[in-house]
Parts: C-alpha cells; sequence; structure tokens
C-alpha cells in the first residue's frame, strides 16, 4: 500500500518537475537567434544607416537616432530626443533624453549628437580628410549643430525646413569616438539595446544584449547575422532549423503557413518615360503606354501574394498620396492605347522608335519576368520595346541627371520606397526639373512642390497631392505598376510582427521566442 | 637437337563488326634449341602477328587457335599471369619501333636494372652490376656514365641496342627479333645484325628473326620461312630457298632483291600480282588496321 | 587490270570503313542524330516557330508538360509567363549554337595555332605567348565580362568574344605543351633534316598530332562555354530577351525548381545532350584517326571463347 | 636550377604587373563607385568630398602611377566600401580560397586518375562506356544548378548538411562536390585519353613483353607518362579554381576571394579589386611554377632542355 503510495506520489513529482520543465522551455532564458539576409551590409558606421542592407543590422539595435517614426501611423515619435521645438525660422532646439548610455560607457550628450550630425553631412572635414557618407542625402542642404547645453542640441538650417525633425529619424548617432576621425568605424558603438561582438567580413555579424540599456531589456541575448543571396537557400534555412528569420523570401519559396508573414513598406514598383524623347514625347503615347498594360493580371499572375495593382508613384502611408484617386485614364485599355498612339502618329510623332525598357537584375524577385510582360504589353498596341536588364552601375546612368549625350530613349524600371512618410524624400528627386532623378519637367509641379517643402502638415499634404495629381493625369512619365508586398519567414516558435519600417530596421527587441 | 619451339594449326584471327579477318592460317613450323629461323615476308603478310601469337600478346579482338609449344608448354590459352613467367625469361621479343621502345621518363639504367630486380630478384647493386655490364655487352661505350642517361639523350642504334639488350638481358631461350633493323640507319643496321649474332652464339638461344630483307634473312639464319598473305608459302634450310626458291613469291622476291645482282639493269620487278601497297593497306586478309594496330 | 580494281577497292574500303566504325557504334550514331537535329533546329527552328515561343500567356503560367490538350507546343509545359517550353528551347538552340560555336572555334583555332608557335619557336615568342596566356587567365572573366558588356551590348556577338578570349589561354597551353613534346620526336627532326620550312612542320608534322587533343578539348569546351554564358545570366549580365540561350532557360528556371521543375529541367537535360553528343563525336573522330584504337573500337562486345583455350 | 627560378621569378613578376595594368584600366571602364556610393544623388560638394577622400578626382594616368608607387610599397589602398585596407580583405578570404581549391583539385584528380585509368584499361567497353558518359555528363551539368538542386535535396529536404555558410567540416562537402564536379569530368576524359595513348605505346608493350604484371605496367609504365598531360589540364582548372567558384561562393555563402572580386566589380570597389587580383595572380604564378617543377621532376626532357 505505502508501497504503491510512494510510487504514485514519485511519478507525481516526476510530472510535476516535467512540466514545470516543460514551461520553463516555452519561455526560454536569453534565447540566441540566427537572421539571413540577402545582402552583407556594406558598412557599420552609424552614419551609413541610409540602404537598407545596413539600417536592418544597425538601426534601432546598435544605433538610435534622435526621432523615430512610429510604424504604425507614421507619425513622429521621441527617441534619443524626447522633445523639439522650432525657436526660429531656421533654429531647431532638440531636448535629449538623460542618463542614456553608449556601449562603450560613454554618456550621450549634445555634443555627441551635434558631432554626428555633423560627421554625416558629407565635404565636412575632420584632420583635413573628408567623409562620404551613405546618409549624407537625408540632408539635403547643409545644416549647423552644435550643443546649446548638455541635453540641448541646437540646429541651424539653410533654408526653412518643416521637416527636419522627420529627417533625425535618420540620423543614427554613434559614440564621440568614432565621431573624430574621418574613417569609417568597424566597431560600431550606439545606445541601442544591442551591442557589437564581433564582424567577420563576408561571413557574419555577431551583436549581444546591452546589459545597460536605458530602456526595458529585450529577451533576445544572441543575434548573428549571416548573408545569403538565394532566396531558396534563405528561404530553406528556416525549414532546416539554421536560421530564425530569413527576409526578402519570394513568393514562391514562402510558406501557406504562419511562418512566412507579410509587410508592406510602401515600396512600389514604378517605370519612367524619357518625355524628352520619342515615342514618348506626345502625352498620348505616355497615356498609351499605362492603359497597355494589365496591372491586374500582371501583378496577380507574377507576384502573387507579393504585390498589387498600383497606379500612383507612393505609397499609400506618404502624405503625397491621393487617397480618392480616379485612376480610369491610366487603367487597361489596349484599344484606348492604340487610338492615342495613332492620334499622336497622326500628329506627325514618330511612335515607333525602338525604345528601352531598362531595368535591373535585382529590382525585386522575379522583376525580369515582370519587365518581359510589360514588353509584350507594349509590344502588342505598337510600341517597340527592347529590354535591358543591367547591373546597378549601368541602370544608375539611366536614372540620375544628367543624362548621357545620345542616350537612347527609355522607359526606366523603379523599385522606390518611401518609410518616412513624406513625399519631400521622393518628389524632389523624381519630378522635379533639377531632380537628380527626374525626366519630367513641368513649371507648375516645380511650383507647388517648392511650396509643399515649407508648408506644415495638411497643408503640405494638399500641395504634394496636387502635384502629383498633374503628374499622374498630365505628364504621366512616372506611373506606379505595382505595390509591393515583403515576405519574410520566421522560424518555430519566434514571434515577430513586420510593420512597414520592417525594411530598413529589425527590431530585434521586437522579436519574442517561445517554444 | 631439342625442339624449342613447336608449332601446330595455328591461326588469329581478327573479329571486327564488318567479319573476321584472319591474320595467320593455319601455320606450322618449330625451332630447335639454338636454331635461328627468319621469317621472311612482305609487310603485312601475318609474320608480326605470327611473333607477337608466340608471346601470348595478341589482345582482344584477335583471337588465337592452335597449338604453340614452347618447351613443350602450352602458350595458346595461357592466362596473363602465366604468360608472365614465361615472358622475358622464356621468350623475348625485340620490336622494330625502336624510337618508342623505351620510357622516355625513366633513366636508361633504371629500365634496365629493373628486369634484373624484378624479374630476377636481384639486389638492387647487383643489379646495376649487371645492368652495366650488359650495356658494355650491347656495345655502350662509357656505359658507367651513360647508366643515369636518359633514352631521349641516345641515338636510334644506341636505343635499339639498349632494346635488345633488355631483351636478352635475362638470357631467354628464344629471341623473337622483329625486324629491329627497319628503324635504323643502313651504317647502324650492320652492328645491330652483328650484335644479334654474336648474342645468340654466345648464349646459344633459339632465335626468330623477322624480316622483309632477304640479305638480312640469309645472313643470320639457318632456315627460312617464307609467309604470304597469311601463309607460310615455303620453308627450308637457308641455303636450299636461296639457291632453289620454290614458290613463285620466293622467287620474286630473289629477284627483286639487289643483293642477289651484280648491276641495277639485272634488276626484275615484283611482278603485280605480289605488288603491295605498303604497310596498311593491299592485302585485305590480314587488313590494315590489323597490321597497324599490332606493330 | 588486278592492281586497278585492287586500289578502287582500297580507296571504297577506307570511307566505308569510318562509315562502318560509325554506324558500328549505336553511341555515336545517337550522338552524331541529336546534333544534327539541333543544328537543323537552331538553323530552321527560329523561322518556323517565329513569335510563338515568345508569345506570352499569362494564364497559361507553369501549365505542367506531357499534357497534350493545350496544344503540341506545350508538351513540355510552360515557363512562368506562360511561354511554351519546347518552343523556348527551339529558340535557345539557335543562340547557343551560335555562341558555342563561334566562341569555341575562335578560341581554339586562335589558342591553338599560338600554342604550336609558341611551343615550336619556343624562345622570347614563347615567353611573351605564355605571359599574354597568364595575364589573361589570371584576370577574372566576370570583370572581362563585365567591361565589354558595359561599354558595348550585352549582344551575342559581345558575349563570344568574351567566352572567345577567356578560353584562349586553355588551348593554347594545352597545344604549346603537346608541341613542345612531339618537337623532340625523330619524324620532326627528320623533317627539320630534310630542310622543311617551319611553316610546313607546324602544318604537316606537329599540328596533326596537336589537332585531336585540342579537338577533344573543344567538344568539351562546347558545354563550359553554354554553362559559362549561362553563369553570366545567372550573375546577372548575361544576354537579354527576348533572345534566349539555354543556359538563360536554366538560371530563369531554377528559381521554380521547388514549384515547376520542368522549366529549368528541360533545358538542363538539353544542355547534357548536347554537349555529350559532342564529345562522344570527338571521341569517334579520334578512335577513326588513331588505327590502334579503331580496331578497338569495332570489336565486338567481349565474349567467353571457350575455342580458343 | 637558379637561373630556371631566376626566369621564372622574372616571368611572373612580368605577368603580375600585365594583370595589374590591365584590371587597372579594365576596371575603370566600367563606371565609377560614386554612381553607387550615393544611394539617392549627393551634392556637388559630396562628391566632391568623395571623390577626394579615394583620390578619384586625379587624371587616370596619375591615379595610375599613385597606385603603382604605393602598390610598390605594399599599400593597395583603403576599400571603398569595406573600412579596411584593401589587402587586408583579400588576404583575409585567401585561405578558405586555397582551402577549396585544394581540397576540390585533390579530389577531382583522385578521382579523375582513378576512373580515367579504368576507363582507358577497358577501353571501348562497358566500364568505359559507362564512365565516359558519366564524366561527360559531369562536366556537362550547370554549376548553379547542381549548387541549388544539391542544396534543396541534401540540405532541406533530408537536412544531412547544412545549405550554407562554412561552420564545420560538413558545410565543405557540397561546395567542394560543386566545384569539382566538372574538373572530374573533364580530367577523366583527360587521364581516359592519356592513358590510352601510353598503354598502345611501344615501351609499355615491351615493358608487357619482358613478363611485368599489370600493376607495374600502370603504376610504373604508364602513370608518369600520362601524367603530364593531367598536369597540364589540371593546372588550368587550378588556376580557374582560384579566382573562380564564383557561383559556389554566392550560392552557398562560403568565403573566397571570388566572391570578394565578384563584389568588389559590382560595387566598383577598385582598391579591393586590384589588391585581390594582386593575390590571385601570385597565387596561379605560384601554381604555374609548382606545375613547372612538377614537369621537371616528371620529365627528363623538360628538365634537361
Amino acid at each position: 500500500m505505502t508501497f504503491s503510495a510512494q510510487i504514485l506520489r514519485t511519478s507525481a513529482i516526476a510530472i510535476l518537475a516535467v512540466a514545470g520543465m516543460s514551461s520553463a522551455y516555452a519561455t526560454p532564458i536569453d534565447p540566441a537567434i540566427t537572421v539571413a539576409v540577402a545582402v552583407e551590409p556594406d558598412s557599420l558606421d552609424s552614419c551609413d544607416t541610409q540602404p537598407a542592407q545596413n539600417a536592418n543590422i544597425a538601426r534601432g539595435n546598435i544605433y538610435q537616432s534622435l526621432t523615430h517614426v512610429k510604424p504604425e501611423d507614421g507619425k513622429l515619435e521621441p527617441l534619443l530626443a524626447e522633445s523639439w521645438s522650432q525657436t526660429g525660422d531656421l533654429v531647431w532646439e532638440f531636448k535629449l533624453r538623460p542618463n542614456v548610455k553608449f556601449h562603450d560607457g560613454s554618456a550621450f550628450d549634445a555634443k555627441t549628437a551635434a558631432a554626428n550630425v555633423m560627421r554625416t553631412q558629407a565635404g565636412f572635414e575632420i584632420d583635413g580628410k573628408a567623409t562620404a557618407c551613405l546618409n549624407s542625402g537625408q540632408i539635403p542642404e547643409p545644416v549647423q549643430a552644435e550643443a546649446a547645453d548638455d541635453l540641448t542640441l541646437r540646429v541651424t538650417t539653410t533654408h526653412p525646413d518643416p521637416i527636419l525633425p522627420l529627417r533625425f529619424s535618420y540620423i543614427d548617432i554613434g559614440g564621440m569616438e568614432t565621431q573624430k576621425t574621418a574613417q569609417k568605424t568597424t566597431r560600431p558603438v550606439g545606445t541601442g539595446p544591442y551591442r557589437f561582438v564581433e564582424r567577420i567580413q563576408g561571413q557574419h555579424i555577431k551583436l549581444t544584449r546591452f546589459d545597460d540599456y536605458w530602456s526595458e531589456a529585450p529577451q533576445v541575448k544572441d543575434v548573428t547575422y549571416v548573408y545569403r543571396s538565394d532566396p531558396a537557400v534563405r528561404a530553406g534555412m528556416i525549414t532546416a532549423g539554421e536560421a530564425q528569420i530569413a527576409t526578402a523570401i519570394s513568393a514562391q519559396h514562402a510558406t501557406k503557413d504562419d511562418r512566412t508573414v507579410e509587410f508592406k513598406d510602401n515600396r512600389i514598383v514604378l517605370y519612367r518615360l524619357r518625355h524628352d524623347k520619342e515615342p514618348f514625347v506626345d502625352p498620348r503615347v505616355r497615356q498609351a503606354v499605362s492603359k497597355a498594360i494589365d496591372r491586374d493580371t500582371l501583378v496577380e499572375v507574377l507576384m502573387g501574394r507579393t504585390g498589387g495593382p498600383w497606379y500612383q508613384m507612393l505609397g499609400p502611408q506618404v502624405n503625397g498620396y491621393i487617397s480618392n484617386f480616379d485612376s480610369s485614364s491610366l487603367s487597361f485599355d489596349p484599344d484606348g492605347a492604340r487610338e492615342l498612339i495613332a492620334a499622336a502618329k497622326a500628329d506627325g510623332h514618330d511612335v515607333e522608335t525602338e525604345f528601352l525598357i531598362v531595368t535591373k537584375t535585382d529590382l525585386f524577385p522575379g522583376s525580369n519576368e515582370f519587365v518581359q510582360a510589360i514588353a509584350q504589353y507594349l509590344q502588342e498596341v505598337g510600341l517597340k520595346p527592347r529590354i535591358l536588364s543591367i547591373e546597378m552601375t549601368a541602370w544608375r546612368t539611366y536614372l540620375r541627371q544628367p543624362f548621357p549625350e545620345g542616350q537612347q530613349s527609355n522607359m526606366l524600371m523603379i523599385s522606390h520606397d518611401n518609410t518616412s512618410g513624406d513625399a519631400s524624400f521622393s518628389y524632389p528627386r523624381y519630378i522635379t526639373c533639377k531632380g537628380t532623378n527626374s525626366s519630367t519637367c513641368n513649371t507648375e509641379v516645380d511650383r507647388l512642390i517648392k511650396e509643399a517643402d515649407a508648408a506644415q502638415a495638411d497643408q503640405r499634404a494638399q500641395l504634394y497631392q496636387e502635384a502629383a495629381k498633374i503628374l499622374h493625369l498630365d505628364e504621366m512619365t512616372m506611373e506606379g505598376v505595382a505595390e509591393q508586398v515583403q515576405l519574410m519567414m520566421l522560424g518555430r516558435g519566434i514571434n515577430y510582427k513586420p510593420n512597414p519600417l520592417t525594411g530598413i530596421e529589425i527590431l530585434i527587441s521586437d522579436v519574442t521566442v517561445t517554444d | 637437337m631439342s625442339v624449342l619451339l613447336d608449332i601446330r594449326n595455328l591461326s588469329v584471327n581478327f573479329d571486327s563488326r564488318r567479319g573476321t579477318v584472319s591474320a595467320v592460317r593455319n601455320v606450322n613450323f618449330s625451332v630447335a634449341q639454338g636454331e635461328s629461323v627468319a621469317l621472311v615476308g612482305a609487310s603485312g603478310s601475318g609474320k608480326t602477328v605470327l611473333s607477337r601469337a608466340i608471346m601470348g600478346l595478341v589482345d582482344e579482338p584477335g583471337h588465337v587457335t592452335g597449338s604453340i609449344l614452347f618447351e613443350g608448354e602450352q602458350i595458346v590459352g595461357k592466362d596473363e599471369n602465366e604468360l608472365r613467367k614465361i615472358r622475358g625469361l622464356g621468350v623475348a621479343m625485340v620490336f622494330q619501333d625502336a624510337l618508342d621502345g623505351l620510357n622516355p621518363v625513366f633513366s636508361i639504367g633504371s629500365q634496365l636494372k629493373e628486369i634484373f630486380t624484378v624479374r630476377m630478384g636481384f639486389s638492387g647493386t647487383e643489379a646495376k652490376k649487371r645492368a652495366v655490364a650488359l650495356m658494355e655487352q650491347v656495345g655502350i661505350r662509357n656505359a658507367k656514365e651513360r647508366y643515369h642517361d636518359y633514352p631521349h639523350q641516345f641515338s636510334g642504334g644506341m636505343r635499339q641496342r639498349i632494346c635488345i639488350a633488355l631483351a636478352v638481358g635475362l638470357q631467354p631461350k628464344l629471341l623473337i627479333a622483329d625486324e629491329p633493323t627497319t628503324a635504323l640507319d643502313v651504317t647502324v643496321q650492320a652492328g645491330i645484325l652483328r650484335l644479334i649474332k654474336s648474342l645468340q652464339a654466345k648464349t646459344g638461344m633459339g632465335m626468330i628473326f623477322v624480316t622483309h630483307d632477304l640479305a638480312v634473312a640469309h645472313q643470320i639464319s639457318d632456315r627460312i620461312i617464307v609467309m604470304y598473305n597469311g601463309d607460310i608459302v615455303e620453308e627450308g634450310p637457308t641455303d636450299t630457298v636461296f639457291r632453289s626458291p620454290r614458290h613463285p613469291y620466293t622467287q620474286a622476291l630473289m629477284a627483286a632483291h639487289p643483293g642477289r645482282v651484280r648491276s641495277w639493269r639485272d634488276l626484275a620487278p615484283i611482278p603485280d600480282e605480289f605488288v603491295t601497297d605498303g604497310p596498311g593497306e593491299g592485302v585485305i586478309s590480314s587488313g590494315p588496321s590489323v597490321a597497324a594496330a599490332l606493330n | 587490270m588486278t592492281l586497278a580494281t585492287e586500289k578502287q577497292t582500297n580507296r571504297t574500303f577506307v570511307y566505308s570503313e569510318r562509315w562502318q566504325m560509325f554506324f558500328a557504334s549505336p553511341m555515336t550514331v545517337a550522338a552524331a542524330t541529336w546534333l544534327v537535329f539541333v543544328i537543323l533546329v537552331a538553323i530552321f527552328g527560329p523561322a518556323l516557330v517565329g513569335d510563338l515561343a515568345n508569345k506570352q500567356a499569362l494564364l497559361m503560367r507553369f501549365a505542367p508538360p506531357f499534357q497534350l490538350e493545350k496544344g503540341f507546343q506545350f508538351i513540355l509545359g510552360a515557363d512562368s509567363l506562360g511561354r511554351p517550353v519546347l518552343l523556348q528551347l527551339v529558340m535557345g538552340a539557335q543562340t547557343s549554337m551560335l555562341i558555342a560555336i563561334l566562341s569555341v572555334g575562335s578560341s581554339s583555332v586562335i589558342g591553338s595555332t599560338l600554342g604550336i608557335i609558341s611551343g615550336y619557336f619556343g624562345g622570347w615568342v614563347d615567353n611573351i605567348l605564355l605571359r599574354i596566356a597568364d595575364i589573361v587567365h589570371t584576370i577574372p572573366s566576370i570583370l572581362l565580362a563585365l567591361v565589354v558588356l558595359f561599354i558595348l551590348d550585352p549582344s551575342i556577338t559581345n558575349l563570344v568574344i568574351v567566352l572567345g578570349i577567356t578560353r584562349i589561354p586553355v588551348y593554347l597551353r594545352t597545344a604549346r605543351a603537346q608541341t613542345a613534346e612531339v618537337r623532340q620526336r625523330t619524324f620532326v627532326e627528320v623533317a627539320q633534316a630534310m630542310g622543311a620550312s617551319d611553316w610546313r612542320i607546324m602544318t604537316k608534322e606537329i599540328a596533326p598530332v596537336v589537332i585531336p587533343t585540342v579537338r577533344t578539348l573543344a567538344m568539351l569546351e562546347v558545354a563550359s562555354v553554354i554553362l559559362a554564358a549561362a553563369s553570366l545570366t545567372f550573375l546577372g549580365i548575361g544576354l537579354q530577351r527576348p533572345t534566349v540561350d539555354w543556359g538563360m532557360l536554366v538560371a530563369d528556371g531554377q528559381a521554380y525548381l521547388e514549384t515547376a521543375w520542368f522549366v529549368a529541367v528541360f533545358p538542363g537535360i538539353v544542355i547534357v545532350l548536347t554537349a555529350l553528343s559532342a564529345s562522344l563525336i570527338s571521341n569517334w573522330l579520334r578512335a577513326v584517326e588513331d588505327p590502334a584504337q579503331n580496331i578497338l573500337f569495332l570489336s565486338k562486345p567481349k565474349k567467353k571463347r571457350s575455342e580458343s583455350k | 636550377m637558379v637561373t630556371f627560378l631566376r626566369g621564372r621569378l622574372l616571368s611572373g613578376a612580368v605577368t603580375l604587373i600585365g594583370v595589374v595594368v590591365m584590371v587597372f584600366f579594365l576596371a575603370r571602364l566600367t563606371g565609377s563607385p560614386i554612381d553607387l556610393f550615393f544611394p539617392e544623388g549627393g551634392t556637388e560638394a559630396q562628391i566632391r568630398a568623395f571623390e577626394q577622400a579615394y583620390g578619384l578626382d586625379q587624371p587616370l594616368y596619375k591615379q595610375f602611377l599613385i597606385f603603382l608607387g604605393n602598390a610598390a610599397q605594399g599599400d593597395f589602398g583603403d576599400s571603398i566600401w569595406q573600412q579596411r585596407p584593401a589587402m587586408e580583405a583579400a588576404l583575409s578570404e585567401m585561405p578558405m580560397t586555397l582551402a577549396l581549391a585544394g581540397i576540390a583539385m585533390v579530389v577531382s584528380v583522385v578521382t579523375a586518375v582513378i576512373l580515367g585509368s579504368i576507363a582507358a584499361a577497358y577501353r571501348f567497353r562497358r566500364p568505359d562506356r559507362i564512365i565516359t558518359i558519366l564524366s561527360l555528363i559531369a562536366g556537362s551539368v550547370p554549376v548553379f544548378w547542381f549548387a541549388i538542386v544539391s542544396i534543396l535535396i541534401f540540405a532541406i529536404q533530408l537536412q544531412w548538411l547544412p545549405t550554407s555558410g562554412s561552420y564545420s567540416w560538413k558545410s565543405w562537402i557540397l561546395p567542394v562536390a560543386t566545384i569539382s564536379l566538372s574538373p572530374i569530368g573533364v580530367l577523366t576524359q583527360v587521364v581516359r585519353g592519356a592513358m590510352i595513348d601510353v598503354l598502345t605505346s611501344g615501351y609499355v608493350r615491351n615493358a608487357r613483353a619482358r613478363g611485368f604484371g599489370s600493376l607495374r605496367l600502370i603504376f610504373r609504365h604508364s602513370l608518369r607518362n600520362a601524367a603530364l598531360p593531367i598536369i597540364a589540364v589540371a593546372g588550368d582548372i587550378a588556376a580557374s579554381k582560384l579566382n573562380g567558384a564564383v557561383i559556389v561562393s554566392v550560392v552557398f555563402a562560403f568565403p573566397g576571394i571570388g566572391r570578394l572580386i565578384v563584389g568588389a566589380i559590382m560595387a566598383r570597389d577598385f582598391p579591393v579589386l586590384q589588391a585581390s587580383i594582386v593575390l590571385v595572380g601570385l597565387a596561379i604564378i605560384t601554381l604555374n611554377l609548382l606545375i613547372d617543377i612538377i614537369y621537371m621532376i616528371v620529365d627528363p626532357r623538360v628538365r634537361l632542355s
């Protein structure tokens, strides 16, 4: 009796113990994860976080910026700056968060912040050496930053710039030591929840949790980033359990279960027409181009869950997006397109000139097929396209003004994202007469954008939208084809909700692990 | 004199997809110990195939039927392992392509030494001593210095001497010399013949000397066997055959031979029916590729 | 009279011998048939197929192979844009054959000519040619490809130039090594002693020995050139649609291996078959020209021969 | 021997300089890193600062002279993208490249010698036909296709091997197999051809007539002679593996100088490209020297001429 009772008791304890263990297992302490990304970062310096491959590792994990765009609604929220205000037409003051420590133990203060703003702007010289920072493009007009006191940063701009705080969400703050030299750092020091452990170029980057982080400590302790250029391999690493997060997954490798998650980052597939060259000189031909493309079929078949048909240049969360846009004049109508072309031809336009559809191989997964399909649509209405798929540098020679003398007439494929929510990061460069990436020149558009750049909030949005209407209804040189949806894969037990900013920052502090 | 080699009903055929080609047909002859037999015939007459058959060197797709008794031991049908024991020590062969006969990447000495170490089990130093002696025996001057030289540093005649040395070094009971002088200069030929003759006299080995040159045959042999088109057409003591050739082919050969006449005006052309186009063509029975393959 | 007839027979014999050897090997026959077929398709196919090959039908995307109801052109399935794989293969045949033949042809001729010259003359000629070969060999072909395709255009001609130049050193070194070896053989020495000119010795004595080796190499190179072109496409600097070559079909299709295997597998099979055939023909030619080999080539499969034992 | 080495070193130096000159100018024909560096268009001042930082504002010939001068002192400049000296970047990739190429070559040569010798011994019979067909197929399979398929099968389906990376001995298997595949195909054919030539030669027949066994015939009297063409072709393949193997690097994310070079070309990182090419050039020159020495050991005719 006693004996069997003892057995019962022992087994009960055993069961409890097992249960206890498994519950401890359910939220593992200090888990380590591996993240498979497509491209190795070029630089881990705080002033180089602009391209996605650099940002995805460094932003929000190692480095933080003064301000931050809230992914949910696109509103600006405080980060290393607790508040900010405009104290004059050209002067801004940022009140900085106290008691923030860098990974090297030094304190975050206004001096450090000012040094970062100055170093980020290319051309600033340290010891006679110039830096060339990738983030410099975020501050198109030079600004002067200085420490008003320990925790107050004063910034003076050359022109009125109502979105300076937004721009500062792209200026990542590195430790003072790294700011004293023109050299890019290889041992990044920031204020973020993760500190840099090691980098073996070509192989991996390792981060670990920062114990003196000023805010709540994240669950994941160690992170290893590896680079796998083939999407099949990235997806396979999740399946094989070699990685817990894999980015940039192609539709055909995506699983149907909840291991594959989607997010939109306001990334639009665009085409841009050279309106100064035949066959695109006549706006009717440009309209015909849009009408020739069956976006619905094209996007559904070739992009599947990774895209939706689109008719504008910007995504829905950007203030330049026209919410009630009537796209009927741009939507699929091959007969209409043929009529427009015939009319242009009748007026003496050489609509049969051969033109290039210029694309690059890594525009987005499967983009080559996408472009081939567009070429066929254009052929069917009587245009003469020829595809030119080239690598980045060659592609850039088509993107950038001034265009080389004698460059063939072309339709350039662009994949453009705007994570800031403000059209000033897109329109001035892409659709103004002087824009470096622009083939459009419409004085009305230029005027509206110039006004918008200096305007605030609703008025700013409205002016941008008016410019957009002219672009899409009169100019028709820069049209959207598809809104892109990004896919990523998560390993078993990994919880992560992607957001519109996931494309440029995967915050490991947002990742939780259960099992 | 006891019989060293006895060949009965020997045929060598080559199977190919275009039919069977017979290179040697129902041949019978024998060689006594110490005897020297000349095997005479035009190119492609089957003499080379025949000599290779004796060595057991007829490979696929050729096949040998009949009987070859060497010292009473049947060679036909023996497998490679058993044949290996007879080759070199029992029957040795000197081939006509002297220039391709030595391995270009090993020194002369090491190739000579090898036969003594591998085939006779001598130690390295003993084998080397023998190799040098052998080189001297075949008339290489400064044998010791030249021991370390490579084949390409030797002239054609010297290379053939080494080949002969390699064949006779193991003191075989029967030496088959397959046109050993054809590839060489006329001036060198005589020396090589003299060497073979003297070596044979010294060792008392039997010899089959394959040649198309009647003068050579006359000089070196006790007995002559004439082959034509895979058959033996005439056989007899050398002097007899020379004095009174019976077969028309032999007569034609004789008549065409410059050594037999005093002036070029006496030269008679070989009648058309015996004319062959030289190696590789003409005699369908043995086939051009067969001859080439086996040379 | 006898002589005349016999000579007659001899000549026909030599010709028919090659044919006999050809038909004696079913693999050779199959290889030659395939190559002839591919070349015919390359010449006439594109004209016959016309626009149908590049006609996209998005709704036919990844139509499965071996189903006739959609039309015979879809027997090998449809690719990601609904183009029939079969007809894409036909179009690709022309490009791939052009690239393979032109670049292998030019690089083998130039390379082995230079190699023979280099090996024959030796000395400073040899030195300079080898240095150039070393330089070309050391420069990554992808850099060359990028330069040519960046400055010029990604066209077939330019691809042939890139692939041709980068493969020259291989032939040069091979031909040179063999020439240096052959040079020391007696027949060359004899020819030299007889006062034959360098040109004559190189073309009449050395070339015949070098050519079979070069040809064996060249036939193997057919495969690697098709594959090299494919690799450039894979790395994003190859030909441009609508021009297609087989390598591009494989490269494009490999992204869908898990969902639509046939898009990459059929072009892969065609590449392998063609390369295989080229090499088999090369083996046959080698055997025909080498008497030591042709008897064996012709030999019947081995059987136990009890009668000879 | 001393004259030989001196000659070799001299010609190696000539080759290296030739390669560097070619690469320097070829690379600059492909455009400027500025086009890549500023993602969304930079201002004039920014571009000028960048040009200054990397000496791109000088005329081309001056850039070249500066480069030569610095390179002579061992300074190959700093990488434009990686925050370290260009030579350091190149050197860090070299050991893996050498190891991978070395292992792949050993695997291919050993496999090819075994298969090719069997094929030659059984020439035109069944084992030969099977080996020939298989080796030809091996030489005809697209490398990237094989790489992806082998990952799908062995890493994702069966999960026997890791998909990618270079962390354990297991992650070497697929890259080595992928790199060796085509050399095995080509080399097997070369070995077969060379062995047939040798086995049908007079000296091997003579050796056979001397009563030597088949093992001795193959290993002493044939292999060394057949080795000459094999070494030549294997040497060329090995050289191409030193700057090649790009696809394997890319697909398996396996480190290697090939990938670094392609990355540097694509990113117009000229200093890294130049430094890598110098290293690869040195490796290839050393390899060729080794091959020449092997040649001399194997073939007395080369040695004495």
